[in-house]
């Protein structure tokens, strides 16, 4: 970690904060997913990672390589807004689909030979 | 550089630019297709008679050693032309020809994309037999095979995707056992060219000749399975009966580049300079040969149909190359390399003979084979029926009779064709290892038993195919004359007719193969070919 | 790290080789693709580990080899990536097709009695 | 080449080359007779020792007379008695080939050449034999007979190789000289009993003498030809050539003896019993050849002689007889003895040829074959070696004489004698004269040389004998009459006692089905128990046990194999390992490992059932393969590894829409053998894992050799132009790596793209998703909602931003090209990730959607890009370098600065083409499956 | 020019994307905007309904707004798994009066990315949206937020 | 000093997007739900790309950057191809 030492205290210190805040939430969407009871609610959990998580952790990027290069380095903002359009794309259409397994399981109760999930059924 | 020091990278070069051409043209535009998939591989055959004369001088063996990119060996990839690719090459292009010929009649408008896969398919071949790199190798070895899968599978059909997928599934599996034994090999001695490897293997330490070991044995297995050695090889019969006669004629060939790196490589890095690795695997190559051949024969003898029986026979010819792998020493090697030529052409024209020799049995089949697998089901009928290619042959059952019989004689060894001198060079070179005249002891176990092996495989190919001869050409009451175009007759004629020539001047082919092996044996002369700083600096230190 | 390596390509390659032996077309080329994350990660061990070496020549100037990651393995790896990619789709659509004729999918194209 | 019908143009070629032949062994006559050996040497294969050499000595020269002569009297026959009907071309190359052949056997001077002849007269009698191949009979007779003598001819080759191996040449006339070298060996038995096997297949000696009487289903002339004066005295002439180098010790005169004797008796015994012919002078044949044989085991020069002579006799007269009965069979339509009646009056004079060829047979005074079997009356008498075998002699050979004249006897009455028969298939009369021309001559010759044996054959037999022996030639005589000593008497008691046997069994011979004692061993039928056994059951048992056409098992064996290969090869030398330490470990790196083989082993467990959760895990793993590449440096690995993942992941899931259900517990096979086939193959991926887990932990804590990587660190800037190694290593140090495995790349996209041409899904897939069919039928179950509302609003809102991500990806996949040569990136990565964007379009909108706005022609962007990436390697050619030279330079612009320019980055624009154009292709070809079957059913619908 | 530069603002975007990238220099400018050029041009042939951007000054605000509501919710949803408070899950309807494609999609990133709602089915026939919330208190408390906070402030910038 | 912050810093975040990972993979496995499942992975591979983005803080290399922008632009690719495969039962129509 040569690059580090030229590093002054206040970059290395909010660094180390965005770093961990970012690993944080992260961490906390991924115990949603254990905690969370169903589908709908697990949704929301892996936002904190997309969102605040993605976030903190590109700005501790941006900030780290600003401070070594000694000018404004932004390419990781990139990353944050590409996460930002690109995760909302998967959830809605993962809501979507499971809306709708769920909806056509409870339609067709009575026909259960329809119920067979393409892939995968619940073990 | 003029222009004649390209020559060694065209043989590769040339189908590849044929097989990206054709790409630029659309897909119904079959007589452009084939012209220019004609040119190529006329070009090719042009070309690899003139390699095979560029390296065939009196004297000292040439070697030509061609630098991709200008980089020095070993860090560049080499080609390296010598006799034995040259021959391998030429062996390639008149395969092609043949196959190509036959092909022309319908099999070419049976699917997409058939005579790019053709060429690329050359390309594959002739890079395996040309470069000086293993991992080049590798890379050509996955050229040959995809576009061996493509080929294998042109036309679709039940059969022939479940065959295809064994093929693929098996051979998927050698290539991550190639790439394990390749990069173990690298991890060990720190190269991939072959002279570089040849030169630092008697060095390598003690505690990683069991690595370097493990390597070369992994990767032996990965050519061992496409060369089709007994009990690698039960998918080869399958596969090359269920492929489309001018891609199983072409595929008599792919078995051969196992045994031609087989060759290589054991005699270039296990030689008798390869320090405590000398000689690393000739037992198992020998005595699995053996097996093959009996395998083999007994699969002979057990097929049914005789698509089987040529894929069967071909592992003969696999086994019986193997077991000469094994032996090692310059007669069978040379013996070897005559009977690849003439077993190779042999099993090819008897490929393309299976179609001809179906339609006679079957009259259903006489109308167009082609059409019946592959036009099956279609939501797009786009393709136009087909036409005639060339003139329908007259007295077609006598003619393929002949063949049939000539063929009977090449693979079964029997006189006088040039399939007796090969197995006759063999069995020679095991009870005279040293020369006809130079007193050495009888041939041992295994000489005997692989000269027994020899003889009764040869008895095993006769008698199966006389009983299919017999059954297609004498039995049948009322003859079904096959409609057999000039085309399709031709290159089998043409390939039994160079086992014809070849017998003819077995005297220059056995001087040639000689002095193929020869320079194998001598790997100092390769590994100076390629490194010559290398080999002056080691001819100082001495 | 190399015992966390060592261990992973040896349990990719137990886990494809179990399923390169399966019955189900799906089932191998699966393990196909395990196993070819095993290979390729076996070819990148080969030029040994160098965690957080450099990667990039920093431009012109004398240079010690030792300080950078081996890049042949490395160059290799990709190549086989590629050929990889490339035999999957075909063993993809090859299994679809046998599927499709022989309506099983089991390897030998019927199920054994 | 001549029409089928031109019997008189290929009977007169024929038989003018035959003549040809005669006549030109007459010429050599004077050079023989004054001992010279004629020679003629023109080299073949001199590194084998092989070459084509003509050596004509008296004993040569006398067979080859022998074969040319009788040969033209069997075209002369021939030509009338083949049907109009027959396509004679055919049968007269057969038959002109098989004389050259034969000429060959006679006239070699090289060992191996004589093998290549004698082959060649199996082959070539093959086909004369199944010559009227309608016939089951000739098909089995011609089968068996080349069977036999192929084995036998490849039992000569290998005897040859050993002799040539002793002697040290093939050469007839070195290994003729090298007698006692040969005799001393060694390997003397194996050679021996190799030679003798062809020899005795050959000659059809017991017990090898089954295929002789099945192959009298061949035309007659060829009978008359084969199995008089040619193929069958092969053999004998092989040992009579041999005789001076393999002859003279125990085992020769045991095994030689033994088989001559047996071949003599049991032929003689079985002829009498045969209601064909043929068949009876078949049988004859193999006792007659017994008897030269035996005459050759005594290694006495005098039974050498006797062998000789007797080779003459019995062509002259067999040959007359089948000729004779092949008259017979063409005038009256059969030849079965028991019809064949009172011939004598409707064709005397074939009557009376018949008779004296039989009197010969029988040994008659006055007749040729009397005096050779005088000779070997004396030689078994006078032999003596105080064996068991040479005292039994005198009496078999008087047996077997008796038995001669019996079998005789009941030729000529059976056919000629008695009363004429109510009707014949034909009504006989003679046959033509130029067809009975043939038969007179040699039964005039069986009188001249029987009478005047001295003055006729005499010099001729003698130049024979000499050229044999040499300076061994004993002195002989070949007068009538050599007082009444035992021979005569040994004669005469043969000629009363066989005489005297018909009288007593003649008309038990007349009625039986077949030999006494002996019908119920048919060695015809044991051969081909044998050869059912062999060559198909076997057969079919080895290639099914100890091969297979399952996939499971070969796999098994690949990984076996390679697994025992890498273990034996690895435990042959020595491996230690480095000490396992926790030190120094980056427990993040290990914690991801952690995750990767998790999901990967549940990947394992899941495929089955789980297709889609298995390709989940799948992606997983390979997320961890990624962040591995990151951790260790190479970040060209992890993007490429990256974007092929991605895109892996939506072809398998195009692929999925076509593999139906899976339902649980469906055919899991749940049997003790079943799982005890699971736990085979567990113990096996345990094992290979493990074996890889320690080959890669051996390398990975090995210091590395010094690599040929070090050139690429060094170079790569300085040669390549290019900060990042890797790819320079790709597009140049390299190149032709890329140059081939793009062409890979190409090569399975149009194997794909042409496999899914002729798709045809399962049934149970052709149907649309159940997921389309119950939104289609909700949005038609509601009024209102249009038809398809659910999809469409399903991707409404995502349609959107998927496609304003077009742009973007094509963005990025420009800078991972552009950045490529000095940073991670590449042309491959950049094509990978331009074709995921035109995929997510498809994914957005539809392929008809896409493909109405969109024009990509994938087949054009893969040759172009081979052809692009070839041009630029055949670029360096014109500055004469080698292919793929690169050329890299770093160009002030104005305004700009320094940018680089390689002529690698075209090449790798050549590989960004190729991989859009093949992963395109791919993804593209499977999505159109959907549309493809959309249209069918419609077509369906309205139809 | 409308044939050269379809998509302006895209075309500068992505300029500006290309910039970010590698590094704001002249030459990345003119290489940049010939391959955003580019770019955009291949986009004209998907189609995409163009959008027009009537008061793009709003953009920040609404930008800063956006990022301080996902800040709170993250907060919110990290306070909820964390202290496994009860919570009530359900489904809101919201009907919209927004039509712009390019809106509502920015309106479904700005309502999925905001950790605690998702969007889940949007009927473009009626118009009305279904979101899913984690902790669904007041449900008109959310409809307004939607309504008033985001589509007023979409609707002014693409309406 | 500041390295040592870094170090530590950096460490531990690494650790808790493995952990993250962890959990994410415990649901990839279990499901129930193929919906589930992919969620999962997608939240997988937003973990992966921060682990790069702190694996390029802790060397001071921003050549990992490229990967992490693969995984953010494109990682969501095959995602939609699951969610389209689950609500449509084909990925292209
Ligand atoms: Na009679
Ligand atoms: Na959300």
């Amino acid at each position: 970690m040569t690059h580090a030492e030229a590093l002054p205290a206040w970059a290395a210190l909010l660094t180390a904060f965005l770093v961990l805040v970012g690993a944080s939430l992260t961490l906390i969407g991924a115990i949603g997913t254990l905690r969370f009871r169903t589908f709908f609610e697990r949704v929301h959990a892996p936002t904190l990672g997309t969102s605040w998580g993605t976030g903190a952790i590109v700005l501790a990027s941006s900030l780290l390589f600003s401070v070594l290069g000694s000018r404004l380095v932004f390419p990781e903002l990139l990353i944050g807004v590409f996460v930002s359009i690109t995760t909302p794309v998967t959830l809605m259409l993962l809501a979507r689909a499971t809306l709708y397994r769920e909806r056509s399981e409870i339609a067709s109760a009575a026909a259960p030979d329809l119920l067979e999930d393409p892939g995968d059924r619940p073990t | 550089m003029d222009f004649a020091a390209h020559l060694p990278v065209l043989p590769i070069l040339l189908p590849m630019a044929a097989g990206a051409t054709l790409l630029l043209f659309d897909e119904r535009r079959h007589s452009l297709k084939a012209g220019i998939n004609i040119a190529a591989t006329a070009l090719l055959l042009v070309l690899s008679i003139w390699l095979l004369r560029l390296v065939d001088v009196a004297g000292a063996p040439v070697v030509h050693v061609y630098r991709l990119g200008d980089w020095a060996p070993p860090f560049g990839i080499v080609l390296v032309l010598d006799r034995l690719s040259a021959l391998m090459v030429t062996l390639t292009s008149v395969l092609a020809v043949a196959s190509l010929l036959f092909s022309l009649a319908r099999w070419h408008k049976a699917a997409p994309h058939f005579h790019t896969l053709f060429q690329f398919l050359l390309m594959g071949v002739n890079g395996a037999f040309l470069t000086g790199d293993l991992f080049n190798l590798f890379v050509f070895f996955e050229v040959l095979l995809a576009a061996s899968y493509g080929l294998m599978l042109y036309g679709s059909g039940t059969f022939r995707v479940r065959a295809g997928l064994h093929y693929i599934a098996i051979n998927l599996a050698a290539s991550l056992l190639f790439l394990i034994g390749v990069s173990l090999i690298y991890g060990v001695t720190g190269t991939l060219n072959m002279a570089d490897l040849a030169q630092r293997i008697p060095e390598v330490a003690p505690e990683n000749q069991g690595l370097l070991a493990a390597g070369s044995a992994i990767l032996g297995v990965a050519f061992l399975i496409k060369a089709g050695m007994w009990p690698l090889c039960f998918w080869l019969p399958t596969t090359y009966m269920a492929a489309s006669a001018p891609a199983s004629a072409l595929f008599a060939i792919l078995s051969k580049v196992g045994f031609y790196v087989l060759l290589r490589l054991s005699l270039l890095l296990f030689g008798a300079e390869a320090g405590a690795l000398t000689g690393f695997g000739s037992e198992v190559l020998l005595i699995g040969g053996m097996a093959t051949i009996a395998f083999g024969a007994f699969g002979v003898l057990a097929s049914q149909s005789l698509g089987r029986l040529a894929g069967y026979s071909l592992l003969v010819s696999s086994g019986t190359l193997l077991a000469a792998v094994g032996l090692g020493d310059k007669a069978a090697v040379s013996g070897a390399l005559f009977y690849l030529l003439t077993s190779t052409l042999a099993v090819s024209a008897l490929f393309l003979m299976v179609e001809l020799v179906e339609r006679a049995q079957e009259p259903a089949a006489n109308l167009l084979t082609v059409t019946m697998e592959a036009y099956g089901d279609d939501v797009e009928p786009e393709e136009d029926e087909q036409e005639e290619v060339g003139v329908v042959m007259p007295g077609a059952l006598a003619i393929l009779g002949i063949c049939f019989g000539l063929l009977a004689l090449l693979l079964s060894g029997l006189p006088p064709l040039s399939g007796f001198i090969g197995k006759f060079a063999l069995i020679n070179a095991i009870f005279n290892p040293a020369g006809l005249g130079a007193q050495t002891t009888g041939p041992g176990g295994m000489g005997w038993t692989l000269t027994a092996l020899l003889i009764l495989s040869g008895l095993a190919v006769l008698l199966a195919m006389m009983r299919t001869g017999i059954r297609t050409f004498w039995a049948p009451l009322e003859v079904i004359v096959p409609r057999v175009l000039v085309v399709e007759i031709a290159p089998v004629v043409l390939l039994i007719g160079i086992c014809v020539a070849m017998t003819a001047q077995a005297g220059n082919v056995m001087r040639y193969t000689d002095a193929v092996a020869d320079a194998l044996h001598h790997q100092r002369l390769y590994v100076g070919s390629v490194l010559p700083e290398a080999a002056s600096e080691a001819g100082q230190a001495q | 790290m190399e015992l966390t390596l060592a261990i992973a390509i040896g349990v990719l390659t137990g886990s494809g080789v179990w399923l390169l032996l399966r019955p189900r077309t799906y089932q191998v080329i699966i393990g196909l693709s395990l196993l070819s994350y095993a290979v390729n990660l076996f070819i990148f061990s080969m030029g040994r580990l160098h965690s957080g070496a450099a990667a990039v020549l920093d431009g012109a100037g004398a240079i010690n080899p030792a300080d950078y990651a081996d890049p042949l393995p490395q160059a290799l790896v990709l190549t086989a990536i590629v050929i990889g990619f490339a035999t999957t789709a075909l063993f993809l659509v090859v299994l679809l097709a046998s599927r499709g004729l022989t309506g099983s999918d089991h390897v030998d194209g019927r199920e054994p009695h | 080449m001549l029409a089928s019908k031109s019997r008189n143009l290929a009977g007169i070629i024929a038989g003018a080359v035959a003549l040809a032949c005669h006549v030109a062994v007459w010429l050599l006559y004077v050079p023989v007779r004054d001992n010279e050996v004629v020679r003629s040497v023109f080299e073949w294969v001199p590194s084998l020792g092989l070459s084509v050499s003509l050596r004509l000595d008296g004993f040569a020269w006398l067979f080859a007379l022998l074969v040319s002569g009788i040969g033209v009297l069997v075209v002369l026959y021939a030509r009338y008695y083949m049907s109009a009907e027959d396509p004679v071309p055919r049968f007269f190359a057969f038959f002109q080939a098989f004389m050259g052949a034969m000429l060959g056997v006679v006239i070699s001077g090289n060992l191996i050449l004589l093998v290549i002849f004698w082959e060649l007269t199996s082959v070539t009698s093959f086909l004369l034999i199944g010559y009227w191949h309608h016939n089951q009979s000739a098909r089995d007779g011609a089968r068996m007979s080349l069977t036999v003598t192929a084995i036998g001819g490849l039992g000569l080759l290998g005897g040859v190789v050993v002799i040539g191996h002793i002697v040290g040449s093939y050469d007839l006339d070195r290994v003729l000289a090298s007698g006692d070298l040969i005799r001393g060996h060694a390997l003397y038995l194996p050679a021996l009993l190799l030679v003798l096997l062809g020899a005795f297949t050959k000659s059809a000696q017991f017990p090898f003498h089954f295929w002789l009487p099945n192959a009298m289903a061949a035309p007659t002339p060829v009978s008359a030809y084969l199995h008089s004066a040619t193929m069958v005295k092969a053999g004998v002439f092989l040992l009579a050539r041999l005789w001076p180098v393999l002859s003279g010790t125990p085992e020769w005169f045991t095994i030689v003896g033994l088989a001559g004797m047996a071949s003599l008796v049991v032929g003689a015994y079985l002829a009498m019993f045969q209601q064909d012919l043929k068949g009876l002078l078949a049988y004859s044949t193999i006792s007659h050849l017994g008897l030269i044989t035996l005459l050759l085991s005594l290694g006495s020069p005098l039974g050498l002689v006797a062998a000789i002579f007797h080779i003459m006799n019995h062509a002259t007269f067999k040959a007359s007889l089948f000729m004779a009965a092949g008259i017979i069979d063409h005038e009256t339509g059969t030849r079965d003895l028991r019809k064949l009646s009172g011939l004598f009056r409707f064709m005397p004079i074939t009557g009376t040829l018949a008779m004296v060829a039989s009197a010969a047979m029988a040994g008659v005074p006055l007749l040729n074959g009397f005096l050779s079997k005088e000779m070997f009356f004396a030689e078994a008498v006078e032999t003596h070696a105080d064996s068991w075998l040479d005292t039994i002699a005198p009496y078999a050979a008087v047996l077997a004489s008796a038995l001669a004249v019996t079998y005789s006897i009941r030729l000529i009455h059976s056919i000629f004698l008695g009363a004429p028969p109510e009707s014949f298939p034909r009504a006989p009369h003679e046959p033509p004269f130029f067809m009975r021309l043939p038969v007179t001559l040699l039964v005039i010759a069986c009188l001249v040389v029987g009478i005047a044996p001295g003055l006729t054959i005499g010099p001729y037999l003698h130049i024979a004998v000499t050229s044999v022996l040499g300076s061994a030639t004993p002195e002989y005589s070949l007068a009538v009459w050599h007082g009444f000593n035992t021979p005569l008497i040994m004669s005469l008691v043969a000629l009363v006692a066989g005489a005297l046997l018909y009288l007593l069994i003649g008309n038990y011979l007349e009625r039986s089905d077949g030999p006494f004692l002996l019908s119920g061993i048919q060695a015809q039928r044991i051969f081909e128990q044998v050869m059912v056994t062999v060559s198909w059951r076997w057969a079919r048992f080895v290639e099914t046990n100890l091969g297979t056409r399952r996939l499971q098992p070969q796999l098994r064996l690949v990984v076996f194999i390679a697994f025992a290969a890498a273990f034996l090869s690895l435990f042959g030398g020595v491996v230690d390992l480095a000490p396992i330490s926790l030190k120094g470990m980056d427990w993040a790196f290990t914690g991801m490992w952690a995750v990767g083989v998790v999901c990967a082993v549940a990947a394992a467990y899941q495929a089955k059932f789980h297709r889609l959760a298995a390709l989940a895990l799948l992606g997983g793993t390979g997320l961890v393969t990624c962040m591995t590449f990151v951790w260790m440096s190479a970040p060209d690995l992890a993007v490429t590894q990256l974007v092929v993942e991605i895109v892996t992941s939506v072809l398998i899931l195009l692929g999925l829409r076509w593999l139906p259900k899976r339902f649980q517990g469906l055919s899991e096979a749940t049997g003790p053998m079943a799982r005890l086939r699971r736990l085979r193959d567990l113990v096996m991926a345990v094992g290979a894992g493990l074996g890889m887990t320690i080959v890669a932990y051996a390398v990975m804590t090995r210091p590395l050799p010094q690599t040929i990587s070090d050139f690429f660190l060094e170079n790569a800037y300085s040669g390549g132009g290019g900060r990042n190694v890797v790819n320079v290593i790709l597009v140049d140090f390299r190149g032709f790596d890329t140059l081939g495995e793009i062409t890979v790349l190409g090569i399975v996209a149009l194997t794909v793209f042409a496999l899914l041409r002729r798709f045809r899904p399962a049934p149970d897939t052709v149907e649309r998703p159940e997921q389309q069919r119950i939104q289609r039928a909700y949005d038609e179950a509601h009024p209102d909602r249009q038809p398809g509302a659910t999809a469409v609003d399903y991707l409404l809102v995502p349609s959107v931003i998927m496609k304003w991500m077009f742009p973007v990806v094509i963005v990025f996949s420009a800078y991972l090209f552009l950045r490529g040569h000095d940073a991670p990136g590449g042309g491959f990565a950049a094509g990978v990730a331009m074709a995921a964007g035109f995929i997510l379009q498809y994914m957005a909108a539809g392929t008809i959607w896409v493909e109405d706005r969109l024009r990509i022609l994938p087949v054009t962007w893969i040759g172009g890009g081979l052809l692009t990436a070839l041009l630029t390697g055949a670029g360096a050619w014109f500055f004469g370098k080698p292919f793929l030279t690169s050329y890299a330079q770093y160009v002030d612009v104005p305004l700009i600065g320094k940018v680089p320019l390689a002529t690698a980055s075209l090449f790798d624009l050549g590989v960004l083409s190729l991989v859009v154009g093949a992963t395109v292709l791919m993804l593209i070809a499977l999505a159109h499956q959907s549309v493809r079957r959309l249209r069918a059913s419609r077509i369906e619908e309205q139809s | 020019m409308r044939n050269i530069l379809p998509y302006p603002v895209l075309t500068a975007a992505l300029t500006v994307v290309w910039m970010l990238l590698n590094s704001f220099s002249l030459g990345h400018l003119l290489l940049g905007a010939v391959v955003a050029a580019g770019a955009s041009r291949a986009m004209t042939a998907l189609e995409p309904s163009k959008p027009r951007l009537r008061r793009w000054q709003l953009i920040p605000w609404l930008c800063g707004i956006v990022l301080i509501d996902i800040a709170k919710s993250n907060f919110a949803v990290a306070s909820v798994i964390l202290r496994r408070r009860a919570r009530s899950p359900g489904f809101v309807s919201i009907p919209l009066e927004l039509r712009d494609q390019t809106g509502l999609a920015v309106l479904a990133c700005i309502v999925t990315s905001t950790p605690g709602t998702a969007w889940v089915e949007y009927d473009s026939a009626t118009g009305e949206l279904l979101i899913h919330v984690l902790d669904l208190v007041e449900r008109q408390e959310w409809i307004d937020l939607i309504k008033n906070r985001y589509e007023a402030t979409l609707r002014e910038i693409f309406e | 000093m500041s390295a040592t912050i870094l170090v530590w810093s950096v460490t531990i975040a690494q650790l808790m997007l493995v952990v993250a990972m962890a959990c994410n993979t415990y649901r990839l496995i279990r499901g129930p739900r193929a919906q589930d499942r992919v969620l999962c992975l997608d939240a997988l591979y937003v973990n992966a790309m921060l682990l790069v983005l702190t694996f390029g803080i802790r060397t001071g290399s921003s050549l990992y950057f490229e990967a992490a922008l693969v995984i953010s632009l494109l990682g969501f690719i095959s995602t939609v191809a699951f969610a389209k495969f689950l609500m449509r039962g084909e990925v292209i129509e």
